[in-house]
């Protein structure tokens, strides 16, 4: 199945292999499978473009947050969520990957991010519902690739997974204010969790059996839990805190599955899925046209902070510009 | 003390009005390090404008959230400085610049003050200012010796701010009633603006010869930008009077 | 009658973000003369929009003010397409050759509608969309043969709006119930693409091979860019709840 | 006191004497003293700059009109004074100046514009204040420049007097509104008339002893009325408006002159006056920048009209392009 360049060294696989089989960490200077250093690549780089993207619906809504607290509690979110992206950025770059180039493909359209963040967000009440239903439906996901089997990837999902933990008590907490304030509010709240639930169970990735790239990723312990077995693991969380929340499910064929002990959920729309997997989504164009805004129109700033780094190495610096603390990069 | 409120609200609106501005910028940054760091001087800001807000509250039974949403734009205190549009990101750069060493040496002192809690706030604040100056003067200097485009924007920004320096510094009898518990904004007149000359001089870059505005933030006479950003910072909280979020 | 008054929303609601977004060009326009040209069409659009509200109103008894400024967003009918932001006056031709080509086809048909204060209102707005048309065809050859830059600005523009071209031809159970007293909005397809393709052919310009978006905004179901436009248009008759002006 | 570069041919001096004499118009084929000609260009071009920098503070509030009547009632304005601007470039184009180098000097800081347009305009009432007061002011100055020695100067004076004096109406319609409105709309209309009455008392300029450019002017039958001889009409006009609006006059040491039967305004501090004009006022940066703003943002769409433009007279138009009108040039 792997699809080296070349045919390695005997050994080399056998390390890699027996590393795997022990559960043990593979590091950046180990051999590894091209093909699995490829997988990596693409699903850390992935990661990082959700993240980026993932700021804008959350973005629209800081200059409007509704109390100063939640202005607060939103700028640090979304200020994590560029943090998350430098992280994983990162952690991609000792695979041999560059930042630049990663960028480069997103912008061309040609790398993917996560598709939920193609659904606008309407109201401040979809604050609660993305921070509640996609970092929690994020944070499934993660906490299973905080024993993925490339150490940087996994030491960036501990990391991340705490601060997204947070981020989910914080949009619960928002929905919880809504759902026990005003009508129009609680309104507001129930009509951002009907929009944002069935995406949310998309993130899990299609079913299964129609997902091929999972089965590799699971032997090499990328992946280590399988889509299906995620959602439910979401659905199972979502049920009690809906109740505590006093919103309703917006799902009539949810049922409790008696001898698995697990919540199934109805059937999901999977056309709708593939639909904005394939750019049809409402803001598909939207989101990257900001996106590539944001990089053009930051170019000079670029290019000057790199010709200005150029000369400062080529010149001795004047004895003022010394004491100026190096504040970004 | 109604006149300790009204004077932290002009420290409070200063702080909030700024970070509503910088607040647009996140995920529309240069560089992803730009949206942490703009995003992390907001977010500073934020948190100055809700102590400083709080406290001015205290004088009548108002909350932060009640100045902060449900006070019209002539009851705002903020400077024209502060409401000038984020332009491109040397014209922020050129705002912050000037703004944060204002900031700094506002607080640097005000911690001093005999008014306790203006003093607390102060001795926070200071710390996180002296990052932001820090912040405005490395772009400062990287764009006024970076590019040739980046100069000519740099000079463009810092001409767009200049006009709205002075009118930090005016005096009113607000301060002539406060004595030692608030900071004299004449007083920060000279290190100030020998502070901005430094930088200046390091980045290569000539100070303005512009004239200042006369403008009148302080006594709720504000620049034509300040309603726009009002209409949006209020919207959501003014269409549900009286809920809690 | 209720439906008859949902459909006027459309109409009005697409006439009144369009004339708002354009309103926002005057005074800083590349030349006087488009000063005076895009501001002359956010007037014609203003006064469709004031006949198609009225109409609406009667339903229930409200004003054309009472729909402009006091309905929520959801409560607005208007189609993605116009609330497009501005961009630069490339991206605002392109959105302005597609809403004058869709809204000239559509006001053609509907002043033989037989509900009889729609085809009035179609009559006049006929005759004005025909001029918006044609100014936006000008544009659209000028700078699509212009130079370079024109030429990759005029792409850009036409990308950004090309995804929501074809929400303004989709059928709702609305468009059933009224029958002819409406225009159904999927025989404006094909007259509406084929003006377009003309134009661009003209032009020497592709037609963009984007998929559509799905929007929704017949439904209640904006962009995010609504909420911004509604926040500023409606900010100062709401902070005068029942008041004349 | 004309200081032609050459002395003209001695009937032709005459004739053009005659002419003033006799109260007929000097028309753009007729021979006419260099420094008449300049002083022509310089007062026609600083007027049609004024209608286009004073387009600003109204435009900023189309957006946020509280009513539509009136948001159609504000856009027509403001695009009457492009036009207006519009008139006055081309009377000064028959005295031989460009339009670009008109614009050139107004953004290069050389050429004045009316420095009213440097105040804010803060609430929707300045809407009405400007109408009413400002566009007052200049109709009292226009009516007299519509018996200007110069016929386009003349001629376009008495079309822009017609439309000016709707704008009044309006503005004064506007401030009636108010003042009748809810107690913070009267409060509104009464505080826009307080910052706006001032201003445009000052919009006559200096008083006829201080003003020394007055008097070729008047010998020239440019100007036909004394600046404190317009201002006294103007207040003479307020003072029975100012009633009918049921607001208060902002000057307390207003009063009636038994003898000559006019109104005498109070002392004006001619200092502010003079601060603003040497460029201190609140916006002049402001209004500046955005002015150049615009007309540096449009460059590539006005190069792409002239680009467009010499490829259409450089070959055959094709077929299908040539039925589409002409809009904008």
């Amino acid at each position: 199945m792997t699809t080296t360049t070349e045919a390695p060294p005997r050994d080399d696989q056998q390390v890699f292999d027996a590393l795997i089989e022990a559960d043990s960490r593979v590091e950046p200077r180990d051999w590894m499978p091209d093909a699995y250093r490829r997988t990596l690549v693409r699903q850390i780089s992935q990661h990082a473009h959700s993240e980026i993207i993932g700021m804008q619906p959350e973005a629209n809504w800081i200059t409007r947050a509704p109390s100063l607290k939640r202005k607060a509690i939103l700028i640090a979110k979304v200020q994590d969520e560029g943090g998350h992206g430098l992280y994983l950025y990162s952690a991609a770059q000792t695979l041999g990957a560059s930042r630049e180039d990663m960028l480069d493909q997103l912008h061309a359209g040609k790398a993917r991010y996560s598709s939920i963040f193609n659904y606008p967000a309407r109201t401040w009440a979809d604050m609660g519902a993305i921070g509640w239903l996609v970092d929690g439906a994020a944070i499934c996901n993660q906490v299973a690739l905080c024993r993925t089997s490339y150490g940087p990837y996994a030491r960036a999902m501990v990391r991340i997974c705490k601060e997204e933990s947070f981020h989910q008590r914080q949009g619960f907490e928002i929905l919880l204010a809504l759902s026990r304030g005003t009508e129009e509010q609680h309104q507001m709240a129930q009509d951002a969790v009907d929009r944002w639930y069935r995406p949310a169970l998309m993130m899990f990735g299609p079913p299964d059996a129609e997902s091929p790239n999972s089965r590799q990723s699971m032997a090499w312990k990328i992946k280590r839990v399988s889509n299906d077995e995620l959602r439910r693991r979401f659905v199972g969380m979502c049920v009690p805190q809906f109740e505590a929340l006093g919103l309703t499910m917006p799902d009539p064929e949810l049922r409790f599955d008696e001898e698995t002990g697990q919540w199934e959920p109805g059937p999901i729309d999977w056309d709708e899925f593939h639909e904005i997997l394939a750019g049809r989504g409402p803001l598909n164009a939207e989101r990257m046209r900001r996106r590539r805004a944001a990089h053009d129109e930051g170019a000079w700033v670029r290019d000057a902070a790199a010709a200005y780094a150029r000369k400062q190495t080529e010149r001795p610096a004047p004895a003022g510009a010394s004491n100026h603390k190096e504040v970004a990069a | 003390d109604h006149d300790v409120a009204q004077y932290a609200q002009w420290l409070g609106d200063d702080a909030l009005v700024l970070a509503q501005r910088l607040g647009a910028w996140i995920s529309r940054a240069p560089e992803l390090e730009e949206d942490i760091a703009l995003g992390n001087i907001a977010l500073d800001l934020v948190g100055q404008a809700r102590s400083l807000l709080h406290h001015a509250g205290t004088a009548d039974g108002r909350s932060e959230d009640d100045l902060a949403y449900f006070r019209d734009e002539t009851e705002f205190r903020s400077s024209w400085l502060v409401e000038q549009p984020n332009g491109d990101f040397a014209a922020t750069i050129a705002r912050q610049l000037v703004a944060s060493t204002y900031m700094h040496e506002l607080y640097a002192r005000l911690q001093h003050a005999s008014e306790p809690t203006l003093a607390a706030i102060a001795a926070k604040a200071v710390l996180e200012v002296a990052y932001h100056r820090d912040h405005a003067v490395q772009w400062t200097l990287r764009l006024g010796d970076g590019t040739d485009e980046s100069r000519r924007r740099m000079v463009a920004g810092l001409d767009a701010v200049w006009p709205y320096v002075d009118e930090l510094f005016a005096d009113t009898p607000l301060i002539d009633r406060l004595g030692d518990r608030a900071v004299r904004p004449s007083t920060l007149r000279e290190p100030v603006l020998a502070a901005l000359r430094d930088v200046l001089r390091q980045a290569g870059l000539a100070e303005p010869d512009l004239p200042p505005a006369p403008c009148g933030g302080r006594a709720g006479r504000h620049s034509e930008y300040l309603g726009y950003i009002l209409a949006e910072m209020q919207v959501l909280a003014r269409q549900h009077p009286g809920a809690s979020w």
